[in-house]
């Protein structure tokens, strides 16, 4: 599975992207954050109020209940402020 | 029907001509340009950083797009951003609606501008006296695309 | 701030460029182009002469002008209005509103051409396959006008 | 009092605009339309339907009960069309 971090997302957890191996639990977006928080104190940080972060998964808005399955992409970041 | 993110600059005149050029049928243009102001919230801003997620940036972008198309009749329409950094007075983005009248260019414009600030997945990184931080969303974006409904 | 009635085209990616060229303060800047369409009412057109009031347009589009920016908190604002004759896919008109943000922006743009249309004493005279005649005031313009309210 | 007609209704009068001395009594733009009314037929034909026509007393628009005063610039002329 590919996660993308973006904006402080990315600055917080040190890395843009990674590819990752959770355990077979972890079949949603908020299982995700919930073991990727257990991967460092950047993650922690960065996970720590998920009201504050948005969600895609294939590139496409997701909510924290949508499922993830191994060679998903799944990207992480703050609201959008572009235009 | 296109959609463009880069970090070079863009030609407003030159863009608006090869949009409009050879189709007749265009009675109104549309147009939005966004600039880099030199003040933010109450501070200067030197310059800013725009940040974006490749692939997904342009998928939305077509996605806003194409829902322009299906709500007004569009003759042409044009979404260029650019990301990478910029200063102020530098352009961010470039939205162009034309259609055989200009209520559905003016509409169409201002849908996409609001949707694009809301959907695509651009952040900015902004330079002022107090260090960088990042912009943070504004409520009223959010309540410029609620007005559009789903 | 400017007002413009000219026989000649008008360069739209000149004419942005110097309405915002210097004021870092601008966010946002609302722009619309109107275009001579090659059909109109079902009948082809192959020409159109505008004709104008010399005095009374450049005093009216002033006081529309005048208007909008009392309305909204415009750092820079043009109207250019061509006459004479003009073919399919000239130009007939440009506005342009530049703001701290985009709403302001678009929405004096937007008011500005509607108003525009139905206040400033342009007529215009089409070339058909029927003949020459003057286009018809719309009541959809009319319409969009008075959303405004006074 | 210098009078102007544009569009359609310069081109059924016959000229774009012109020198008139209309008699004392008239003293509004109806009571004017109506004097000019019987200058000639060109003159009868374009204010045939006067709900078709605005009209400009010194370049601001005015109702047809205004006041026209000698030296005044009146204008006659169709809804605009213009953007």
């Amino acid at each position: 599975m590919k996660v993308l971090y973006f904006a402080w997302v990315r600055q917080r957890i040190g890395v843009g992207h990674e590819t990752v191996s959770p355990p077979d639990g972890v079949a949603t977006v908020a299982a995700l954050v919930d073991w990727l928080r257990t991967r460092g104190p950047g993650y922690a940080e960065a996970f720590k109020d998920t009201r504050a972060i948005r969600c895609a998964v294939n590139q496409e808005y997701v909510e924290p209940d949508h499922p993830v399955i191994a060679g998903d992409e799944v990207a992480f970041f703050p609201p959008v402020t572009g235009g | 029907m296109t959609v463009r993110v880069q970090e070079q600059d863009f030609d407003v005149g030159a863009e608006l001509a090869a949009l409009t050029a050879g189709n007749h049928g265009i009675g109104g243009l549309g147009v939005f340009v966004g600039l880099v102001r030199d003040i933010a919230d109450g501070s200067s801003v030197a310059g800013m950083t725009l940040e974006h997620y490749p692939g997904m940036t342009e998928r939305q972008l077509e996605a806003i797009e194409a829902e322009a198309r299906a709500r007004w009749p569009l003759e042409a329409s044009l979404i260029v951003h650019r990301v990478g950094r910029l200063e102020p007075g530098d352009n961010i983005v470039l939205v162009a609606c034309a259609s055989a009248h200009r209520q559905a260019a003016l509409d169409a414009t201002a849908f996409l501008i609001d949707w694009l600030k809301t959907k695509a997945p651009f952040w900015k990184l902004e330079e002022t006296p107090q260090g960088e931080h990042w912009v943070d969303a504004r409520e009223s974006d959010d309540a410029a695309a609620a007005r559009w409904g789903r």
